[in-house]
């Protein structure tokens, strides 16, 4: 039984586009990447995007299993995105997958599959995990995101990073980056991904109603998102190469 | 292995002939195969419809029953969508629970629904926070011949958009009453369509064949409605230039009309 | 929550032995068979009997999956009953088996393979999947009388046709094809199945109560009753392959 | 392939016996094996029987609860059969949720005893439309050497014939309120029992074991109560001719006697 | 809906140690074990222990199935212990493992482990099903006293017999296998089993709160009733050979 | 087979180390490794609590919930203990419904709480037998290197520890009422902790690392509570002697100390 409903505020956006966090309609909320954060796993990321908590692993290539899952000339790329049950700010989530988050394992390998060498590793499995510790809106891109991070982080051969953003619609604006009352009560959501290297897009979900010309002013505005994330997601890898590099100094 | 390589031959050949704007079918690259809809009275739903849309079928059962609505939203009613991929459809179907594949229909088919604002949920209701109505929309899948996604959405609205529901009554000690001969037609506001493209070579190809599906680079499907908005978005497999998407949104939008007279 | 629960008729039957929808005792419903409905199935059938719709679909023989159930020195025969959520005329079924659905699965299954060249495929199945669209009693036989049409259809070597027929007790009637109030309010129900050639009997179940002389009524008037459905299932088959060599003709 | 080879051989073996009229066990083609009624007290049921069918063990436990009716019952108590093929019973039961085998088995024991209408159901409600009592049937599969379906019927009558249900009260805030003290017996309109024969070459063999199981072409089995009529009727695999059908129904009603005498 | 609540008795234990079923503080119940009552497992034995009916069956060393489970180079030993709807004392329980039988069959696994010799089996499977018909507190030492005699009656080489027993905690006495309402009301409950010829234990768990004195005083009472169960073990086992030596008698 | 006798080397090297006081990562065989209490906010829990054992990394968040209690504790709060093992975590960690590992986690963090009586479940009462406080306890295992028992416990204990509870009022509608800034902290009346040991060699060896466990002879948890009582054992695999099993109850008392600073 729930023990709060949310409410509806009375106003997510003021007519000189401020929002209800304050930020203007092309503003992303603070970020940070952080890479390497798990011993076991071959490659991972933690990411914070306003209040989102995700952690991010990679294992891989490794051997198929189940075996009959095994594609002879390329490796099985497999995403599961979960939820935790403490993850949501209103109830606990049960254990486990649902509709959503199946869907949602599927998009986000279906973002990450055009930049993996998959030909590369034939009879072998990828596995991307992306678990949502905190929710806030966004949680799909800000896994891609990260799990691109991961894949280098991992050693595994990449084109190059999928870098992710969704983009909203807030009465008659189009807004960077849905926070979770915009993501609620919000006219509409369109998490979208791009391979940046190409400009390539390699994830693209929309709900709510959009003219043609809205479509094409969402979709520039998440280009130039995902130009923003981009750059934090170098800067991580970078850190963590310069830190193993300083490591490596000390210990001679 | 073999197959693999027969596999590569036919995507050369299908690549090279879509190349030249032509399709193994006959088709031009934004033309829909042909489209029925079965008059035949084949379920026990409260509204249904029976599509075949090429070779593919699929057919939608509506079931109206009545319930709690969630606490969350007391003065709606409820909608579900649920899809199934029969193994009397295709080989690889297995049978089972839902998979991935049926769940990213459904939710698909769902949110172009939802997003189109087609039922007016504050409609649905017999009693505030006691009792709605559900609307069960079971989309079953005949025979697998490519496009399930425009197939499916089809089916459903046009099993919407010719269901009645029984008057239901509450009376005061909580019991329900409804006379067998007592029904409302659901209204529906908007009747959205999805169209779904491939990505084959760099062209794109409308209402894929399951061939077609099975040599494309990428896929992606629009819902699309009366007033010429997108309701609703899902790329698929692959990836897609910015001029790639935009186009496949021009596309889809001019398919409105052709595909919202088979809700007639 | 059930809007509506039928309630039962005052009469099921007259003292004639006029049924409630107007049938004599030993009278069929209408009943009508398709062959070859759909594309991906290796044979297939569509029958309206009464207010049933049923669609089978055959597959085989091909690879027994998953490979352990396969059996060296014969095919594999499996069928899957389904009642679809839209398909009863009271509220919606949930999709998937439930013990009914299972039940009957095995008893289908074990009235088909009686006449399946079962020895010619080793390590080989045969699926059979019976899809209840609408029921209205007797979906079983119907069912049964689908599938080895369907077989047929599929090219599979059978000794011959299945054909399967409902009895029931109405009252001291015994009846042939209960329809819907008959199975519900009336005093027995016996499916039916005969491989016609040799007059064996594939399929035999039943509830309610009968006498030994009772019993060996209802056997006969099933008999009787499947020899009309056997002539509909042999025409069915005709039609098919009339159309096929007009078909064939026409090409040339 | 070895192991099919003795299988075949034993096949031709017993074949040969039953044609003159023997069976390996010594039994003729009629005959039950021991029957044995344990009178252990083993469970914690309302009701118990523990079967021995020759080397086949059979316990059935029948536990009372209390809950709302079925809404299209609202005057009548809840019935339910489970089976239980355990692991510990057969090299070949796998544990898990009831497969096909067992599904078959408890719903052939459950319409055997609702089609002799053994149970009054109408005398098991509370408060009619909102609590009722619910008989919960459960048949534990301990050893198998053949004809389940028989020994679960003599289990299931045998655990119901000695059931005593508590009475329970509903007050008027609806608690419900019993004394452990305070119990009534369950009457059973009929005792029904199953006779099962396997067919073996062209002759009927009554009461399996395992391995004419194995050998035999054909299955079927008979419900039968007092009055001398058939209760339920099920086939398993092979065919029979109309004439050995009639004859299994002969042969099924000529044994109840025989196996009523356990339910004293 | 259960239709009786036990209540609580007024006192579990009076001041001279006088249980509330009459026993002393070092007194076990009741106890019979009868060996090979099954005719298909490989070993079987059936433990009347108070109130407590479990049957158990042992099969192997069989082919280990699913196969992937197979260990090279020794037996796989797996065990599951289960409740029947009909053994509690209360309400019906649902068929099926839930979480306390999960965690039953691993530490009775662990616990008759250490006496199996397993290297000599390498790629089978021993199973070891322990079947509460009746419980009535202490099932699990009861079931692993059963199994280790099913063990020995398979055939299966073992280095001795494993034998279980529990104690408790009433108030302030330490008391020997606690019966159902101590195991209820009581203040701890602490199963242990032993391999009694070395003196090892092989399974040791418990709930409630001791002192290190009320922790050692436990451990040592719980070793003298084991002593006295062996006894019941190995003179079940010397029955049943005794039976066998006799029946091989008459048979000459 | 090459796996197996590397196994079998470092089997032998770490038991010649241990058998000399030494442990391959330089700790005296009584020695936890570094503990770290992660500040950050981390979840959505009204109460969480992320550990770093060593290299095993767990959290723990607190949900609350209200409901009906159970029929037999009408007085009682719910209190659910629930770990799951990602297969974030480590390489042989699969994903799907929690096995028999996380379960017995699981039931041994619950069985240490309870035992400690650490919550004071009657204060969680809203309307006795009506309505009910729920805390979910969801123990995340995020990255193994050995040791979850204590790295779970130490995580439950120290996310309850910081739980705060939203007040709720139930009408007498029966409808709740909660103001989101009125809420209360769980006191907790002890704060248990549990030590788990393996046998290497004839050696006890506290906090094992992955390598340790995987080459040990035996495990061995003791719950461990403010007083010097023990409040839960948990044995696994192997077989300990009396003595080894007394001795590891006097080394889990004995870091009950060292472990509690940790939920300051």
């Amino acid at each position: 039984m729930p023990i709060f409903v949310e409410k509806k505020p009375d106003k997510l956006i003021s007519e000189d586009g401020t929002r209800i966090d304050g930020r203007k309609p092309d503003e992303l909320r603070p970020i940070e990447i952080k890479v390497g954060v798990l011993e076991r796993a071959d490659g991972s990321a933690y990411v914070k995007w306003g209040g989102n908590r995700i952690l991010v692993a990679v294992y891989g290539p490794r051997a198929a299993h189940p075996r009959h899952q095994a594609i002879p000339h390329e490796a099985l790329v497999r995403c599961r995105y979960d939820m935790a049950p403490f993850s949501p700010s209103t109830d606990r989530k049960k254990p486990g997958p649902d509709r959503r988050s199946i869907e949602l394992s599927t998009v986000i390998e279906e973002a990450l599959k055009p930049v993996i060498f998959k030909e590369m590793f034939g009879g072998t499995a990828i596995d991307i995990f992306v678990e949502v510790l905190r929710s806030d809106a966004g949680t799909r891109v800000a896994g891609i995101t990260g799990a691109s991070v991961a894949l280098a982080d991992a050693g595994i051969p990449i084109r190059g990073l999928v870098t992710g953003c969704s983009v909203g619609k807030v009465g008659d604006f189009i807004v960077l980056d849905p926070g979770h009352e915009e993501d609620m009560w919000g006219d509409g959501d369109m998490p979208v991904a791009f391979f940046m290297e190409t400009g390539e897009i390699t994830l693209l979900q929309a709900d709510g109603q959009y003219t043609y010309d809205e479509f094409q002013r969402a979709l520039k505005l998440a280009y130039n998102g995902c130009k923003q994330v981009y750059e934090l997601q170098k800067r991580a890898i970078i850190e963590k190469y310069e830190k193993l590099k300083l490591e490596g100094e000390t210990d001679e | 292995m073999s197959k693999k390589i027969v596999e590569l031959l036919l995507k050369d050949h299908i690549n090279a002939l879509v190349e030249r704007g032509i399709r193994r079918d006959g088709r031009g690259l934004n033309d829909y195969r042909d489209i029925e809809i079965m008059s035949e009275t084949a379920t026990h739903g409260d509204g249904e419809c029976w599509v075949k849309l090429g070779k593919t079928q699929v057919i939608t059962g509506v079931k109206v029953d009545v319930g709690p609505p969630y606490p969350d939203t007391p003065d709606k009613g409820v909608f579900v969508v649920n899809v199934e991929l029969l193994p009397l459809a295709s080989p690889t179907f297995e049978p089972g629970p839902p998979g991935p594949e049926s769940i990213e229909i459904a939710r698909v088919v769902d949110r172009t629904i939802r997003s189109a604002e087609a039922i007016d949920l504050e409609k649905l209701v017999i009693k505030r926070g006691e009792l709605v109505y559900i609307l069960f929309v079971d989309i079953y899948v005949l025979d697998y011949d490519g496009n399930l996604f425009d197939a499916a959405t089809l089916s459903a609205v046009g099993a919407l958009s010719k269901t009645t529901i029984p008057v239901v009554h509450l009376d005061e000690e909580g019991n329900i009453n409804a006379d067998p001969n007592e029904r409302f037609k659901l209204e529906l506001k908007s009747k959205p369509a999805t169209v779904t493209m491939v990505k084959i070579g760099k062209k794109l190809v409308v209402d894929p064949n399951l061939e077609e599906e099975q040599v494309a680079d990428g896929r992606i499907t629009f819902g699309v409605k009366e007033d010429g908005r997108i309701c609703a978005i899902q790329k698929g497999p692959g990836s897609l230039s910015i001029e790639q998407v935009e186009e496949a949104a021009r596309i889809a939008l001019s398919k409105y009309e052709f595909l919202s007279a088979y809700y007639r």
